[in-house]
């Protein structure tokens, strides 16, 4: 096993792959840009190193600095997280070349399946459906093959992934400016404008299969999650198991998983994202060649540790258990956390997290990036941290969520948690029936009429007479306040007389 | 022998009068409601307030002029306003801000150009999202003060329009 | 379902049992002496009532004082926790004359297994085994029983339990001397100085039986904890299942704490602990009508919240779920840790937690009484926190709390970390091979010869350089560090010069 | 050109004495023995400590003149000592503290007493333990300055010992 690893990421995915790091005995080194010198990340390993200024081209995307970084450490491995270098190949050839072991899949890998168009070619090879689709040259072609697949369509970045860059249209009007729009954000986000099209499914909800590869065409799954809980495309909340499949659309679907799996001789941890349409019908969507960020419900429900299996895939080129001694049992549900303002359109927000408090329950995990007092700036994803609940049942596990989304704390940054504490509660929610168009369809109208409505009359009085009886706003003294400032708020007032004394 | 205040609750600015009735007791205007209030600081730094609705447990964050405030399970946002409300003043001049903290990555107008309602003017980019800054109404480019490139904070001004002549 | 719930406890068990509370959305209200005004369990409540000055007397075991808390926060029910009440009939008693719910047992319950030498008969009746052993009136009756059962004996507190007042005893001379320390130990902390004997097992486990009664003759049980790494009787590392049986063995000791719960008609959660005797036989040894502190490790083998579970039982008078329904999988293993130096016997310690760090990754669970600034005073027991590890197997899990033990970062107040890092990873607990006596029949010398040894001269290095240059070690001003105090270091000691420029 | 330190390290007193060689670095004398150091603050408050044996983490943490340093994984607990050996001398003074913060419960033995070694003289009880203070050697009592229901603080003095005449 390896005896240094760097983590080429940051923010919560750099915390908790520290955190097996330490468990399995591996020494841990981080890397941070000028503006996270002190940041979470960088006191959960055992040594850092600053490999940039604040913006992750120079940083967190420098791939010269980063593996400058690793050789000066010592490092033998470096494990990319999600998101930054993790889906880039030429990262995965350079720390190769560099004589290091990338832990991920093989660079060929990640370049077949970053091109969604080539991905959905494998998919039909390995006997996946897919949605009808079409790829084009140009706006042209793509208007035209349009009219063929039918309105409404998806536009996709070829290289995207994740949402990134995705429009749904219902005309050829807004397919033109779509397919421009998407073209322009490809080219400067994945340096290639090439977008492509698919139906767009109504209703759909988006499962998807973890799977696990030993580089040699063995795979096995470790079963579903479900995120069809989306806003702009982006997940909110996960959960597993999917609350939508029995076990045989299960087994199905898991099978399909392998299949692709095995047949691309995929190594290490993927996932293989699937949309399942009303009817049951199940079709491939792209395949992810890295840890998702929503991992831990899969973690939760099984009892892996997929940090650890994916450092055992690279340092030993086999799997660490069989699809025997894969079970799952109960049901983990997934809030992600966002510095965003649900007031105002969920508008990223930055600032200094004042005073931050988690939840820590039993059986509530928190994959935490921040603590009080640290920085959130604005060159970053703005995901602060993730809470998830496990529970014998999916309703134990949701309602845990619940009370933890309300006892977690982010004072200082505005947060999403108050769109996250509705939603964990809405009826669709606790039934399981929604689909990945549930929230901007039926969810945030009302949420949003919620949220402009004026504060209640209590919280201005307590603003108002927190500041008139200068009781302690500072995080920082809140532990030595004084004993009992309640009878000393008079004298901060100078105004008070008792009555029987006569004003 | 009261104390007023007033503070910003999202797109209204409302008005808080104290009146201390008591140790720990208060007379509390807020708008136009009355209700009399005990606020007992807790050793823990928040704030216990019982009315005849029962009581609640406040926790209030100071940063800058903002009040960051967790009643019970609830938060809530707060700005203390100096004097008057001179945020709304800005909307007024025409005047057009970054809604976010972002990077400028395209200008799609000139000044001096005409405008229709609805027309993107400034794209502004934070992570996975483009928002377009678009005209509120129909007019005139009056000042472009943002460049593609430009790093901006929320609140700072990108275009100025005026109404057309 | 209760509206609001008093939380009659301190420490970590009443923040633990907050959080059920929060996510069951049930009020809760935590009580605090003078001295704990503004400690972690009272952050953690949603309201909170002192009830008295710091000795426990004067608060936590103030009777009136927290039954009128309990009418004054509008409480339906007082779950007592461990410890202090927990056990106290009369308090039971007085919780239900007040009209209120008592989430534990009923006092008759409490009662009978509270004297342990009534335990026994019960026990016997239940058709289970017991230690050959004996009761007497006084030091002579004692004797001459002794005498018939043959030494070793124990000589242990009628009204004990738990270890408190329990010694060993070899001879006839250290019998007498024992029983007169014993009685007078008993007399002061329990009001009764009647002491019973029992035979000394050598090489035996404890194991613990975890059962959930309905107070109608209706009892299911969770699987066993095996608790035998103590030091004074006292547990210090508890796990489950027992690496020590096997399933026909579970199955049989299950069974016959089954049986004992039914007969009494147990209500809520309790613990029937045995010794379990090198050859395979078990004996009863008593009976604990309470939450126990190492009930995390059955929680997370069963994926079931015992406190959830008690307040079901209190508020239906029924089982929230059938013996059928309990499946176990994986293995937990909590360590506890205390305020105590190992390096001077284990004595307590009192102070402030300057700089406090949890951990906080995958499968680990802590159960936090402190955190960063708060007091740990003489007043309480010097427990602060627990922490608990979950694997897929025995030995993740243990090399998972081992790596969470190092992560847990307590400065300001010695405690015991050092001692359990050291424990988890010796040989014998790797191989669970290991009774009750094993840390100080063989770990201890060891161990303490270990600790007397001299710091390495790295750390004097380390605490008369942070003086010299400055750095901060106030925990609070940690995070505003400045960006590069490494230059400035010679400015402070003012003596460096470059030297090209000279001296 | 050095700055001398001393610290007692649990039974022991050690001396440190640093020498400045650079930017970061230094030569480190700890007792007898000598090697260089490059020491390095981190932004995060820790210290990076590099000799020719690689690199270690340390964080200290000062609560009075008490240091607790975490050292990698491991940590330590050392008293800086103002000038000379003070704790040393209580000692040679036949005095016999309190081992812990606890409540006196019993005091066994009375002014002028003659005690053998090994006997038990006053009983502190903390918690659910109860530890006796016994003679270190055969002797007479002095002085006795604990009461039973004392709550007392580690290090206070409860009897006093002389040799026998």
């Amino acid at each position: 096993m390896f005896r240094t690893v760097l983590i080429a990421n940051r923010g919560e995915i750099a915390c908790r792959i520290a955190s097996t790091l330490h468990e399995m005995g591996i020494r841990s080194v981080a890397i941070h840009s000028e503006a996270d010198r002190s940041a979470l990340h960088v006191r959960a390993c055992d040594d850092a190193v600053c490999v940039g200024p604040p913006e992750p081209r120079a940083s967190y995307l420098n791939i010269d600095a980063i593996l400058a970084a690793a050789q000066q450490s010592g490092a033998q491995a470096i494990h990319p997280g999600y998101g930054f270098l993790a889906e880039n190949a030429g990262f995965a050839r350079a720390v190769e070349a560099a004589g290091l072991v990338f832990i991920g899949p093989a660079p060929e890998q990640i370049d077949a399946m970053g091109d969604k168009r080539a991905a959905r070619r494998i998919a039909i090879e390995a006997g996946l459906p897919v949605v009808p689709g079409a790829e084009g040259a140009d706006v042209e072609a793509l208007v035209i093959a349009a009219r063929t697949i039918g309105y409404p369509v998806m536009v996709k970045a070829a290289l995207g992934g994740g949402g990134k860059g995705m429009r749904a249209v219902s005309d050829e009007a807004a397919l033109r400016e779509a397919v421009e729009s998407a073209m322009r954000l490809a080219k400067s986000a994945f340096g290639d404008a090439a977008v492509y099209l698919e139906k767009r499914l109504e209703h759909a909800r988006h499962i998807e299969v973890q799977v696990l590869g030993d580089g040699k065409g063995g795979a096995i799954h470790l079963f579903e999650r479900e995120c069809s809980l989306q806003r702009r495309h982006q997940k909110v909340i996960e959960e597993a198991p999917s609350a939508a499949i029995d076990d045989a659309l299960r087994e199905r679907m898991t099978a399909a998983a392998v299949r692709l799996a095995q047949k691309v001789r995929y190594r290490g941890a993927g996932t293989i994202e699937m949309l399942l349409a009303p009817g049951g019908e199940f079709y491939f969507l792209e395949m992810n060649t890295r840890l998702q960020v929503e991992h831990p419900v899969t973690e939760l429900i099984t009892g892996i540790d997929l940090v650890r299996a994916q450092l055992h895939v690279a340092a030993t080129g086999t799997l660490p258990f069989t699809q025997d001694q894969v079970r799952r049992h109960g049901h983990a549900i997934e809030a992600r956390v966002y510095a965003e303002d649900a007031a105002r359109n969920f508008l990223p927000q930055a600032g200094t997290a004042r005073r931050v408090r988690w939840p820590d329950g039993p059986f509530v995990r928190v994959d935490r990036g921040i603590d009080s007092g640290d920085q959130v700036t604005v060159h970053y994803d703005p995901m602060l941290a993730k809470l998830i609940a496990f529970g014998p049942t999916r309703e134990i596990a949701r309602t845990r969520l619940a009370a933890a989304l309300d006892a977690a704390l982010v004072h200082g940054v505005v947060t999403n948690l108050p769109f996250l504490r509705a939603l964990v509660r809405n009826e669709a929610v606790a039934s399981a029936s929604f689909d990945t168009e549930w929230i901007e369809r039926e969810f945030l109208a009302g949420f949003s009429a919620l949220m402009t409505a004026p504060a209640p009359e209590l919280a201005l009085a307590a603003a108002a007479i927190s500041e008139a009886i200068g009781v302690s706003t500072d995080p920082d003294r809140t532990a030595t306040a004084s004993a009992s400032p309640a009878t000393s708020l008079f004298e901060a007032l100078g105004r008070w007389r008792h009555p029987g004394l006569g004003e | 022998m009261s104390a007023k205040s007033t503070w910003r609750d999202g797109e209204r600015s409302r008005a808080v009068e104290l009146e201390p009735l008591g140790p720990g007791r208060w007379r509390v205007r807020v708008d136009d409601s009355m209700f009399e209030l005990a606020a007992e600081a807790m050793p823990d730094g928040r704030l216990r307030l019982t009315n005849d609705q029962g009581t609640t447990i406040a926790e209030v964050t100071a940063d800058g002029a903002k009040r960051f405030v967790r009643l019970g399970r609830l938060d809530f946002v707060l700005e203390r306003e100096a004097a008057g409300r001179r945020r709304a003043a800005a909307a007024h001049h025409g005047g057009l801000e970054a809604p976010m903290p972002g990077a400028v990555t395209r200008v799609m107008v000139a000044a001096g150009d005409a405008v229709v309602q609805g027309q993107p003017l400034v794209a502004v980019e934070a992570m996975k999202m483009e928002h377009l800054i678009r005209a509120p109404r129909a007019g005139r480019v009056k000042k472009i003060t943002a460049r593609a490139g430009d790093m901006v904070a929320p609140g700072t001004a990108l275009v100025e329009l005026e109404d057309e002549a």
